[in-house]
């Protein structure tokens, strides 16, 4: 993986005639995508568009999924996704996730803070200390926890859990943030708190989000995907600037769905 | 058959394979580390047979262990048959063994260390006070069911035997020239106190036990009745003066000719200081 | 990369336990059937059921009687539980208080966890005097019958009560609107729903009486007969296999592991159709 | 009516039976009782070999299940999820082994490790044929425990980059131990109950062990053999089953407590 640094163009990720398999199933089809860097990608589509699915191949997820099987090519910053020396630990640390649930470890924050950095190698507490204050700082939760780091991460609100759960895998200093739509189990008011954040982390990180919302996705991304489900199988539809793919898109069933007429 | 040894060759690899890996188990075991001297064989002596020989032998083993704080002495019964058994696959040193010994079994060394009878008892209750050979015999066919038959109770007669293996039941049925199909019980036992405790529970069983068994617990208050065989009582007097007709050798039995500690188990049971120890037993010493 | 081979490491060390227990039931297959076979070369395997008696040292090898015994037990140890145990189900899940029900609840598992050489001591000590002034010899047929029975009973109503506890609140609802009485709801509703769990608790507990070692041992007079009356004593499989396994040489011996692959063919016959039962319940 | 009748009948007749181990049994319970070496029999003096002979059983029981049976569990939850043919076939074998009656784990026992092996009738012997014994259950109660932490947070383990063995290590082991140490107090009360598959691997000598390839004899072995072989050994027999129910009961009581707070850990953790 260290061989040199690649060279960076101008895509995150890009992903050619990318089709996924569950068993024999087939679940997403030819899907060739390419998200920018630093931006907010987002990815709209009815249910069992395969949405989710696409995120999970892009930090191999899928690799704990039994029987799920990848064909087509995936590059993350230029590199195979799939080549065989591919560290998906590293992988990992560099391509962040966040759940549709907030998933806390059933553990005290600081510890749920804590844990993956001593994986990755951070031994020293005092650099531990600084890395996780400076991530809850960001997603606005330091204020709230400082004083109760060693309580139960389970005993937070939900809408703290899932700034958690960012704060957790920002910790580890990502490039690319998949987040599988983090806020459709959230109230308002905390809906509205990680829109900023992910408003704020904009340009820093490359951003994939999955929503169902179009509003939310039309407030916060720069550019939007439009997933569409044929015979059961999830194919991309278009891809385009966010602005572009609501106000003119390329394909009638995008414009269908923007405008709710169909999904 | 070439199944067989086949398979006995590869079960063999296996076994070496587990005993190895067990032994590695083992080793960190501290329980195990405790008793790490050099050779354990040295210092343990295990005696498996007759349950008549038993109790004589674990008595005999706790004056032994006495005198020699070193060693240890196992003692436990499941029939003379085991005590073959194990005496000639070597998985116990000394077997006991309550009978002559067989012509097959002829290979083995025999040492008598002392004699017992074989006689039928019933509980105290029982008004019956002997029975001829032959009412034995239909006794135990099925022939004689009832108490009342005898003159006793109204009572139908619960007839306890030895399960096979027993030297007893040998012995027994030889005696009264019973086949082991022919009989018919209620019950069946193992090991001879087995016998005891279900005749004294029990006011109309009948069983055939050894004679030092039965005299011991007899002695100890339990509510048993020890009958005469053939109209002889099952005295001491008769019985060492050889006029009761069942009478048989307690045997211990080696595969090899007994050394070391063997060697001196068996001398020290065979031994006169063991005579009152014998007797407290209610069995017969050997003849000087 | 050390990372990766701790996961390696660890894999195959579970990789290697989870084979070694695995191995062991054909493990135990293999030496039952080795440590039978001496006999079954020498001797028509037909002769186990036919030889006119169990005298192993005289070459015969009569296994009828005990597996007869073995049935008879089992098969009485169920005529008596398995209705008790049912209706025991009934009282809790439906008439009886809440609390009442619970604490009958924990009255049978504490019964269940009750090894089976005290329910044997008890069987000896207690029963079988009982028995033995209605008629002797006391130890019999009967005295297994009877503790078997209160040995399995626990298991067969927990698990008739788990079943009828599972059955959908609609249903019986459904049956009440249509005027159904109490007893017509427990007994043409409840019970029907709930039969799958009720029949695989009745074998789970048929399993563990023809499996019972020390109770028939010490309770049924072990006699090697095929019983003319409840009264009379019998010898199941398992009681031959306790009583005379401890000094049985050659052909001795290898009956008695025959008797074992006997009894495992019962068994795992039992398993089998409780598995079939089981299957049958998912696919509806 | 019928169905009140008969629950109060058989209520009273198990508090009869209960009642009657109990009662019978606890004027024989003495410090001496305990501490004492057993005389003439077992009728008189104490169970103390017999408690250390059990205890020792007891030992090498968990000891060699408990390895095989975490791994074995390991394996199956979270390496083969049941989907490999090995984790089936594993998984179908301890189903049939779970099922075989306890005589047969004796006969076993006594031609594998008695005679095979050349351990002769030991502590060793009876505690490895337990161990073959109690190895379903204790493999079916972990994995229970392993499975029981969401998909959720393994994914999500997973996407920070944690290792197999650090997901392993840090969240499903701690959330496992409750269940652990259920399926250790499930196979111990199992063991601890058992006598069919003891009477001829571990044998019943009832002096004090000096060591695993010593016989011992235990505690259920011990009820067997006063019930059966001695005369006038009821008293003690009762007496011993007292002491078992006692310990089995503290047992059962500890699972219970075990799977509460694992229960109530589970709750707070989401």
């Amino acid at each position: 993986m260290n061989k040199g640094k690649p060279k960076l163009n101008q895509y995150s990720i890009e992903t050619q005639k990318l089709n996924l398999f569950y068993g024999k199933t087939p679940v997403l089809k030819e899907v060739n995508l390419q998200i920018k860097r630093g931006l907010v990608t987002s990815i709209i589509g009815p249910s069992g568009s395969g949405k989710t699915s696409f995120l999970t191949v892009l930090n191999r997820l899928t690799d704990l999924i039994p029987a799920a099987r990848v064909d087509g090519s995936v590059f993350v910053n230029g590199e195979n996704l799939f080549a065989p020396d591919v560290d998906t630990i590293q992988l990992r640390r560099r391509v962040g996730m966040i759940f549709q649930k907030p998933v806390p470890f059933p553990f005290s924050i600081q510890k749920n803070m804590v844990l993956p950095l001593r994986e990755h190698g951070m031994k020293d507490r005092r650099q531990q200390a600084e890395r996780v204050e400076t991530v809850l700082r960001d997603v606005g939760l330091w204020e709230e926890v400082k004083d109760r780091l060693s309580h139960s991460a389970g005993l937070l609100s939900g809408g703290q859990q899932q700034r958690l759960c960012i704060a957790r895998a920002l910790a580890l200093k990502p490039e690319i943030l998949l987040m599988d739509e983090p806020c459709s189990a959230l109230d308002p008011i905390s809906t509205a708190a990680i829109e900023s954040l992910i408003q704020s982390l904009k340009g820093r990180y490359t951003i994939v989000i999955v929503t169902h919302n179009l509003a939310q996705a039309r407030r916060i991304s720069d550019e939007t995907a439009f997933f569409w489900n044929v015979e059961g199988i999830g194919q991309l539809v278009e891809s385009a600037p966010t602005e572009i793919l609501f106000e003119a898109p390329a394909d009638p069933l995008t414009k269908a769905y923007v405008h709710g007429i169909r999904g | 058959m070439i199944l067989v040894a086949a398979s006995s060759n590869l079960t063999n690899k296996i076994k070496q394979g587990l005993i190895l890996s067990l032994s590695i188990y083992l080793g960190g075991m501290s329980f195990a580390a405790r008793n790490a001297h050099a050779d354990p064989s040295e210092s343990q002596l295990v005696l498996t047979g007759s349950s008549t020989v038993a109790p004589l032998a674990a008595e005999i083993a706790h004056h032994f262990e006495k005198m020699h704080r070193q060693v240890r002495v196992d003692v436990q019964t499941g029939g003379s048959s085991r005590g073959i058994a194990d005496a000639r696959r070597g998985l116990a040193d000394i077997g006991m063994v309550s009978r002559h010994l067989k012509p097959a079994e002829e290979h083995l060394w025999e040492f008598p260390i002392a004699y017992d009878g074989i006689t039928l008892i019933v509980h105290k209750s029982n008004p019956v006070d002997g029975l001829s050979n032959n009412e034995v015999r239909e006794i135990y066919q099925g022939r004689i069911n009832n108490w009342k038959m005898l003159g006793g109770r109204d009572a139908p007669i619960t007839v306890v035997n030895k399960a096979a293996g027993h030297s007893t039941l040998e012995l027994f049925t030889d005696y009264f020239h019973l086949k082991q199909q022919e009989i018919r019980a209620s019950v069946i036992i193992g090991d001879n106190a087995q016998g005891i405790k279900t005749v004294a529970g029990n006011p109309d069983a009948i069983a055939y036990v050894s004679i030092g068994a039965a005299a011991y617990d007899s002695g100890q208050g339990l509510p048993i009745k020890l009958l005469p065989v053939d109209q002889v009582s099952p005295t001491l007097f008769n019985l060492q003066s050889g006029k009761f007709p069942i009478l048989r050798p307690l045997n211990l039995v080696t595969l090899e000719v007994p050394e070391g500690w063997v060697k001196k188990f068996i001398q020290f049971a065979r031994s006169p200081e063991m005579k009152s120890i014998i007797q407290e037993q209610y069995f017969v010493p050997r003849p000087d | 990369m050390s990372l990766a081979r701790t996961e390696r490491m660890l894999y195959a060390g579970c990789r290697l336990a989870s084979i070694c227990s695995g191995l062991i039931v054909l493990f135990i297959g293999f030496f039952l059937f080795k440590e039978s076979l001496p006999l079954l070369l020498k001797i028509n395997p037909m002769r186990f059921l036919n030889d006119p008696g169990w005298h192993p040292t005289e070459g015969q090898f009569g296994l009828f009687p005990m597996f007869a015994g073995s049935l008879l037990i089992t098969v009485g140890a169920m005529i008596v539980a398995a209705p008790l145990g049912i209706i025991l189900a009934v009282f809790c899940r439906f008439f009886a208080p809440r609390k009442i029900a619970n604490a009958y609840q924990a009255l049978l598992s504490v019964l269940s966890g009750i090894p089976s050489v005290v329910f044997g001591l008890w069987g000896l000590v207690v029963l079988a005097p009982i028995i033995r002034h209605v008629q002797p010899p006391g130890v019999s047929l009967l005295a297994g019958v009877l503790v078997l029975a209160v040995m399995i009973l626990p298991t067969i109503a927990l698990s008739a009560n788990a079943a009828m506890t599972s059955v959908p609140f609609e249903y019986l609802q459904g049956a009440a609107a249509l005027g159904f009485s109490k007893w017509q709801r427990v007994w043409g509703v409840a019970i029907p729903a709930a039969r799958p769990g009720i029949v695989t608790g009745m074998i789970l507990g048929a399993g563990r009486a023809i499996g019972e070692t020390m109770v028939v041992l010490m309770v049924c007079g072990n006699v090697v007969q095929v019983p003319d009356s409840v009264f009379d004593p019998v010898r199941t499989l398992t009681a031959n296999i306790a009583l005379e396994m401890s000094y049985a040489l050659s052909d001795h011996r290898a009956a008695l592991f025959v008797s074992g692959l006997m009894l495992l063919f019962v068994v795992m016959g039992f398993v089998a159709i409780s598995e079939s039962i089981r299957a049958k319940v998912i696919e509806k | 009516m019928l169905c009140t009748g008969v629950a109060v009948g058989v209520g009273l007749f198990f508090f009869w039976l209960i009642g009657d181990i109990f009662l019978k049994g606890a004027p024989g319970i003495t410090w001496e009782f305990l501490w004492d070496e057993p005389e003439n029999a077992g009728r008189k003096g104490g169970i103390a070999p017999v408690l250390v002979s059990t205890a020792a059983i007891l030992l090498v029981t968990l000891g060699t299940a408990v390895p095989i049976g975490f791994g074995t569990a390991v394996f199956l939850a979270e390496f083969s999820q049941g989907k490999t043919t090995l984790g089936r076939m594993v998984r179908r074998a301890l189903d049939v082994l779970a099922s075989v009656p306890s005589i047969i784990f004796g006969l076993f026992g006594n031609a594998v490790f008695s005679h095979w092996m050349g351990l002769g009738f030991s502590i060793l012997s009876g505690g490895l044929t337990l161990a073959c014994m109690v190895l379903p259950i204790l493999i079916r109660t972990i994995e229970a425990g392993l499975r029981a932490v969401p998909l959720s947070t393994r994914l999500s383990a997973a996407a920070l980059g944690l290792s197999r063995v650090a997901v392993l290590r840090d969240l499903i082991f701690p959330a496992a131990v409750p269940s652990l140490a259920a399926g250790l107090l499930l196979g111990l009360g199992r063991a601890l109950s058992e006598t069919a598959a003891l009477i001829f691997t571990s044998g019943y000598v009832s002096r004090m062990p000096e060591s695993l390839l010593d016989s011992g004899r235990s505690l259920s072995v011990h009820i067997y053999d006063l019930a059966m072989n001695v005369p006038g050994g009821d008293t003690h027999a009762y007496a011993s089953a007292w002491v078992l129910i006692v310990l089995l009961f503290s047992i059962n009581g500890l699972t219970a407590l075990c799977l509460d707070h694992w229960g109530k850990t589970r709750m707070r953790g989401l």
